[in-house]
């Protein structure tokens, strides 16, 4: 366990900066925000729209994926390199997302198709 | 680490959630429970894709006739927007504004108990129309699946509004950011799942 | 004339293993002396494989004693400091590329025997006359004995399993109640049973069983998953006959068509017989399936119940009380006879034949 | 404050353990545990020998087999394996990385807790009307046909006890990432550490689809649900690929600490480092990967289709590779070292050519062809039994003799312990060996009984003398344990002699605390390194002496498993699923309800109370640490306790 934390006091410029820079970066959050509403409209739209289902599927589940990386990357903040230890924690993740992707195949395939 | 120990704007640390060697810790456990939880969810999301539209010769409910798409949408909405106020109560902790935490945390579970009335109300139909959850191969997966996640959003709005009162009265410190943090993570977790659910369950379903 | 001799010590090899196998088990049950063959085409792979295992294992034996014998501080001194080495690329370039290759070759006949052994696309062959050219046994296990119904001939019977040897034969594969799973071993691999579906596969008699284990003149076959209490009884019988004598018994069992049990019968085991076991034991091969087995061959059966004596004394105690004999199975407690009944539906039953 | 100065009562000694956080604690009580479910399991075993010694035996009823053969597998892997490797990872691991413990104490021992209740809920099931009787993989249409209440226990059990596993999993994981020492970067991690980390990420990935596939066959049975009922649409095989899916990783999760454990033993007794280390840790990622893409090789007969049978079997193939590196990594360790024969020595090489033995029958099943002739057959039992026993049991016997001395701070006695090895050793070959002919020559797995004279009675019959002498082998480890108690201390560091990870470098008895600083670590192998340069205080280290921060500790984790359990009998006696329908026992709606709810209420009360209470832990000031160090030199020399005021 960590002896008493080490508190660095910010000079008041760097104070000013770095909320000048945290203001932006929220800027930026609602833009993403923005991106996913869109997203989440196409994909309705895409299904109501009429068009071949062999079409819309891979769509709307490429949308899912999109929407999937801003969440983590900006909401989550996965994209913050000064994140204790997150090369490890994008490698379990992305680990976590592997298998399962494995497990969408095994199912889609093996289960109906096998037997 | 002291509990009271009191910040001002300037000596508040840049990452209060990774300040101490605990909110590291919680933060590194919480990612790597939320890739395991990926798992368990695509444990069941694989079932349901595999059960969809299967039950008992003479089954009356498919996906197709079933899922009501506006209803969906509109869920999605409450959830995605609850997503970004949670990130608006996360600016306000880096910037030490208590209040502000407060608030955007106050209607983030404000939006998750929106989200989670349509739900009810749409299982509550389904029941009634005749879908149960003991009907078909596919109810169970249907209401496994969907509950799980409403079960994850119950926890979610429970664990926030513990964090909320608990902490009313003393404001932020170094012992609660990581906490605050960590529940607002899990929070955009929910969305990722849900994301899937209304793309795999309803948006595929009405695509039969 | 180096490569010639390496594979003169290969086959000699494999003769010396496969004397000694072969002297492992009974030809009636060894999955070590085929009968078929698909069969014979597992055990090639497994001698392939073992010698490549072997292979490993003697040489990571020899290496590891070898160095366990060399290095022993007791030789060396109490005070011996050996060198610390990190490691070896080209070592490591070695023991990763061997086993590749090692695995490659056992790879080759894997792939092949598994696309060859799941091919059933001759099920669905018809002749000009539109008449199926392959034979197809629908077999269903149930909780504890095995029903075999030939769809193509109208037929059907349990617990002995009867083919023609020289051919393939096919089979659907279905479980009525829980998993079970279908293997001859002296004849070929295993197919699971599943309640779900259908799994098709073919096997391939290529000896005639009349020879087999003193006189008994079957293959043994075994249920392979387990299903209950009485899992490990829930054996059944092969055989295989060359095609004449299987077209001779099909027209037998035809001929039963319409056979029963008659309540007013003289003959007291008869009577008791249609009173109380007919509504599930038919005694007629053109039926449907049933409850139990089918009976219609009973006097010809090898065992009773799939692994009993089969005779009368036995009999008649598997019908007072079939659960001592396989606890759980599902003829327990659905009728009611009295031991004298049981005795004279024995004798009755061994009446039922096709065969003499 | 220190357990060492002060003389307790045995309440007080009980509630000490009850409460504890500390990880060197938590991992006795892992070992006590682990080794009473060894016990019964093993003895199991011995029943079923017993009965299959002779044809036609009837020792043993059919119902009772299947209960004891379910039982056996079940406890063996959930019960015994994986809470023994516990033991060493909590008393190993955080002094191997330097840390002081575990980087969530108060999970840990709620992981503990989660799986002793479960695991005693589990065999409650003997006395509540039946076992489990459908075989530890527990297939759906039989296991939703089984009437009574075991395979209910079954799924409750599992799912208890799988919680506590999945959390001290995170735990594990969490901790070697962020609490490693100064200087203990990835790749100078001891093996043993990167085997656990390696295997608990194995634990966070296949638990969840046990959990989820215990899950649905729980509301399946006990709610009324349809997920494995084919007459309603369900599908049996979806239990079996999520079963596999975990069950195939559960396999690595138990061998890879094994695999590490003899990295730390073989090289000290080596004298010499590992040999191709970085490509250790490559092959130990690279298994835990490959373990996950291999499931279906266990469905071989199930029909899955060619190809997938194909794919599956080449991806198994390709384990033997990874595999193969490690194999000739510890002998190429062995080869140019100064080899000691010692009795964790023994195992160790005992370990080698029967893993490889066991290995090589792996990869002929995966053989899928082979395979539907070996499958569900005693040739499988001879595989898992040569990797299992051979690998993970020789793995952890061979470790509790190497590590008794930091774990008790006693020896174990050399000339009993070769004893044990041998009897062990023996009769392990001459009980499996055998089986594989048994397999060959047709005899299936998971029967009760079989007729004479089929050819395979003798055969049989030396497998069950093989497993008398295993017997005798684990009572001889017992006697040797319960001698060691009243044997001298070792009050040493290094008790070897040619220790070389950080875990040696401390003297033993061990304060609570670990290292009173924080060590830097120079290298891999940071204590050998010291010890070469003549550093005579064990280490040098990262900070000065100043005061600890210690976690406090708690009775919640146990109460929140008491709820646990007893919301699991709530579910258990359910009247709303097929099994109330077919006539089993159940309770009222309103006594199963109250049940249910007030355990979980119970469990979630004490979180919360857990998160309102600040609970900041304590702090132990440099005039204590001095107080304790020195008392425990004092105890060192002289032999008493608590001299030293
Ligand atoms: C610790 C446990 C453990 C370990 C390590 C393994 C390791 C392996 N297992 Fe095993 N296995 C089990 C435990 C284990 N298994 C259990 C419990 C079951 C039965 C479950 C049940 O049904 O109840 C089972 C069943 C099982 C099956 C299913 C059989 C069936 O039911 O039909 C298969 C099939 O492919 C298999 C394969 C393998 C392979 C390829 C490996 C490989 O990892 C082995 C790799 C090692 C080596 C190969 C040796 C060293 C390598 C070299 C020296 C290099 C050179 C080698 C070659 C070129 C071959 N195992
Ligand atoms: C970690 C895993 C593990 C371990 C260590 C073992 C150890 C042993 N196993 Fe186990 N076994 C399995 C896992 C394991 N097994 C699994 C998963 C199955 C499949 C189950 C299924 O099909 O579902 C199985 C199945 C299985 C079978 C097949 C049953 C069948 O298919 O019908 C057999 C038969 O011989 C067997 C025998 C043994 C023996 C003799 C030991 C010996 O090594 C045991 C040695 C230990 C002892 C003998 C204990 C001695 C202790 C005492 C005598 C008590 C002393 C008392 C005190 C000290 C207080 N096992
Ligand atoms: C409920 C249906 C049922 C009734 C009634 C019933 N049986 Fe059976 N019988 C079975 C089943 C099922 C089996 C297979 C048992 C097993 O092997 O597990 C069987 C097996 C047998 C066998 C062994 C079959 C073989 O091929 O080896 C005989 C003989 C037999 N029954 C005779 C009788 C007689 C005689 C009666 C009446 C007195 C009777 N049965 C009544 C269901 C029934
Ligand atoms: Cu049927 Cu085993
Ligand atoms: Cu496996």
């Amino acid at each position: 366990m960590a002896h008493g934390t080490h508190v660095e006091v910010r000079t008041q410029a760097q104070y000013e900066y770095d909320k000048a820079q945290s203001k932006a970066h929220m800027r930026k959050q609602v833009v993403n925000f923005a991106i996913m509403i869109f997203l989440t409209f196409i994909a309705f739209a895409a299904v109501l729209s009429g068009f071949a289902p062999t079409f819309i599927i891979p769509v709307v589940l490429l949308l899912a994926g999109i929407q999937v990386v801003l969440q983590l990357y900006a909401f989550m903040h996965l994209e913050d390199r000064s994140t204790h230890m997150v090369g490890v924690i994008e490698f379990f993740i992305w680990s976590a997302a592997f298998i399962a992707f494995t497990f969408f195949v095994a199912f889609t395939t093996i289960i109906w198709w096998g037997i | 680490m002291d509990i009271n120990q009191k910040f001002t704007p300037q000596t508040w640390p840049k990452h209060p959630e990774q300040a101490t060697q605990e909110g590291k810790n919680k933060l590194v456990g919480l990612w790597i429970f939320l890739a395991s939880d990926t798992v368990l969810f695509a444990s069941v999301f694989a079932t349901y894709i595999a059960l969809k539209d299967h039950g008992p010769a003479g089954m009356e409910f498919a996906a197709k006739d079933l899922y009501e798409l506006p209803l969906a949408f509109i869920m999605t909405m409450l959830l995605l927007t609850s997503s970004l106020t949670s990130v608006y109560a996360m600016y306000h902790m880096k910037n030490y504004n208590f209040n502000g935490v407060r608030t955007w945390m106050g209607i983030t579970v404000l939006l998750g108990l929106g989200f989670l009335g349509l739900e009810i109300y749409e299982f509550q139909h389904y029941v009634h129309i005749g879908f149960g959850y003991t009907q078909s191969a596919f109810s169970s997966a249907f209401f496994t699946l969907v509950g799980m996640h409403g079960l994850h959003v119950i926890i979610g709005l429970i664990w926030i509004t513990g964090l909320i009162t608990r902490n009313s009265g003393r404001g932020l410190n170094l012992y609660n950011a990581p906490k605050f943090f960590a529940a607002s993570l899990y929070w955009h977790f929910i969305d990722v799942v849900w994301v899937f659910i209304f793309t795999v369950v309803y948006l595929m379903g009405v695509l039969g | 004339m180096m490569k010639g001799l390496k594979k003169w010590r290969l086959f000699s090899l494999l003769t010396v293993m496969t004397v000694f196998l072969s002297a492992c088990g009974e030809d009636y049950l060894s999955t070590l002396r085929p009968a078929g063959a698909v069969g014979k085409e597992q055990l090639n792979i497994l001698l392939l494989s073992i010698v490549i295992m072997a292979l490993v294992v003697v040489v990571v034996s020899t290496i590891y004693l070898v160095a366990f014998f060399k290095f022993r501080r007791s030789k060396l001194g109490e005070n011996h400091m050996p060198k610390q080495v990190e490691g070896s690329h080209t070592l490591e370039v070695i023991w990763t590329v061997i086993p590749i290759i090692l695995l490659l070759i056992l790879a080759v006949p894997t792939l092949n025997s598994t696309y060859k052994f799941a091919d059933v696309a001759a099920m669905d062959e018809v002749d000009e006359a539109g008449s199926k050219t392959a034979l197809t046994v629908n077999v269903t296990a149930k909780l504890y004995w095995w029903e075999f119904e030939y769809p193509d001939l109208g037929i059907i019977t349990a617990q002995e399993l009867v083919v023609p040897t020289g051919e393939k034969v096919y089979f659907n594969l279905i479980a009525s109640d829980v998993k079970h799973s279908f293997w001859i071993p002296s004849v070929g691999g295993k197919m699971d049973t599943n309640v779900d579906g259908i799994n098709k596969f073919y096997l391939q008699f290529d000896k005639e069983s009349v020879g087999l284990n003193d006189g008994e003149g079957v293959f043994y076959g075994k249920c392979a998953e387990l299903c209950g209490p009485s899992h490990a009884l829930m054996d059944f019988k092969v055989k295989a006959l060359e095609p004449a004598a299987f077209d001779a018994w099909v027209a037998a069992m035809k001929a039963t068509e319409g056979q029963t049990a008659s309540a007013d019968s003289a003959d007291v085991g008869e009577a008791a017989f249609a009173n109380s076991c007919i509504g599930c034991h038919a005694v007629s091969a053109v039926a449907g399936s049933g409850v139990g087995p089918n009976l219609t061959t009973f006097g010809d059966r090898n065992r009773l119940a799939g692994f009993m004596e089969h005779s009368v004394e036995e009999t008649t105690n598997w019908i007072i009380d079939p659960e001592k004999y396989k606890p759980g199975n599902t003829m327990t407690g659905k009728y009611n006879v009295s031991p004298e009944e049981a005795k004279a539906i024995s004798e009755y039953l061994m009446k039922l034949t096709v065969e003499k | 404050m220190s357990s060492v100065t002060q003389k307790k009562g045995f309440g007080a000694h009980v509630w000490d353990y009850l409460t504890t956080v500390d990880h060197k604690k938590i991992a006795i009580m892992y070992l006590a545990a682990g080794t009473l479910f060894f016990a019964i399991a093993g003895f199991e075993a011995l029943l079923m020998r017993i009965q299959l010694m002779f044809p036609e035996s009837d020792f043993i009823s059919a119902g009772l087999f299947n209960e004891l053969l379910t039982m056996h597998g079940t406890t063996m892997l959930f019960l015994a394996a994986t809470p023994i490797i516990f033991a060493f990872m909590n008393a190993i691991v955080p002094l191997q990385i330097g840390a002081r413990d575990v980087a969530f104490p108060f999970l840990n021992s709620l992981g503990f807790w989660l799986f002793f209740l479960g695991a005693v809920f589990l065999h409650l099931s003997f006395f509540l009307g039946g076992a489990p009787d459908a075989g530890w993989t527990s297939y759906a249409s039989l296991s939703l046909y089984s009437p009574g209440h075991g395979i209910d226990f079954y799924i409750l059990g599992l799912q208890i006890s799988g919680a506590g596993t999945l959390i001290s999993g995170i735990n594990f994981i969490v901790t070697i990432i962020t609490m490693r020492a100064p200087g203990m970067t990835f790749m100078r991690m001891p093996l043993f550490t990167w085997t656990t980390l390696v295997s608990s990420s194995l634990i966070l990935f296949a638990f969840p689809p046990l959990t989820g596939g215990l899950f649905l066959m729980l509301v399946d049975r006990m709610f009324g649900a349809n997920f494995f009922d084919h007459t309603m649409g369900g599908n049996t095989i979806i239990w079996e690929h999520l079963f596999w899916i975990f069950g195939h990783p559960e396999v690595y999760i138990l061998v890879l600490p094994a695999f590490g454990l003899f990295s730390e033993i073989i090289p000290v007794f080596a004298r010499k480092r590992l040999f191709g280390y970085s490509s250790m840790v490559f092959a130990t990622i690279l298994i835990g990967f490959l373990g996950f893409m291999v499931w279906a090789h266990h469905m071989f007969t199930v029909g899955l289709g060619a190809t997938a049978n194909a794919i599956f079997a080449v991806a198994t193939m390709a384990i033997a590779v990874p595999t193969g590196m490690k194999v000739f990594n510890w002998i190429l360790t062995i080869w140019g070292g100064s080899i000691k024969v010692t009795v964790p020595m023994l195992y160790a090489l005992g370990f080698i050519p029967s893993f490889v033995a066991g290995g090589v029958t792996g990869v002929m099943q995966a053989t899928a062809p082979l395979d539907y002739q070996l499958h569900d057959s005693y040739f499988i039992v001879a595989h898992f039994h040569y990797v299992i026993v051979g690998g993970i049991v020789t793995g952890l016997f061979g470790s509790a003799h190497f590590y008794w001395p930091i774990m008790f701070n006693r020896a174990l006695n050399p000339k009993l312990g070769a004893l044990t090895f041998w009897v062990f050793f023996i009769g392990f070959h001459l009980t499996f060996f055998i089986q594989h002919f048994l397999g060959l020559m047709g005899m299936p797995r998971r029967v009760f009984t079989y007729m004479g004279g089929q050819g395979w009675d003798l055969f049989n019959f030396i497998s069950t003398i093989g497993a008398i002498m295993m017997g005798i082998g684990v009572v001889l480890l017992v006697i040797d344990v319960l001698l060691s108690i009243k044997s001298e201390p070792v009050n040493k560091r290094d008790y070897w002699g040619d220790g070389r990870s950080l875990e040696w470098a401390i003297e033993t008895p061990l304060p609570f605390y670990n290292f009173k600083q924080t060590p830097l670590v120079r290298g891999y192998d940071p204590y050998w390194i010291e010890k070469e340069e003549g550093n005579k205080e064990g280490m040098v280290y990262a900070e000065p002496l100043g005061e600890i921060h210690m976690p406090n500790n708690s009775i919640l984790p146990l109460m929140m498993s008491i709820g646990a359990f007893i919301a699991a009998f709530g579910a258990l006696y359910s009247p709303w699923g097929d099994q109330a329908q077919a006539g089993a026992t159940h309770a009222s709606p309103a006594v199963s309800l109250a049940l249910i709810i007030g355990g979980l209420g119970l469990t979630i009360g004490c979180m919360i109370a857990r998160s309102f209470k600040d609970d900041l832990g304590f702090h132990v000031t440099v005039a204590e640490i001095e107080a304790i160090e020195s008392d425990l030199a004092h105890y060192r020399a002289t032999g008493k306790k608590g001299g030293n005021k």
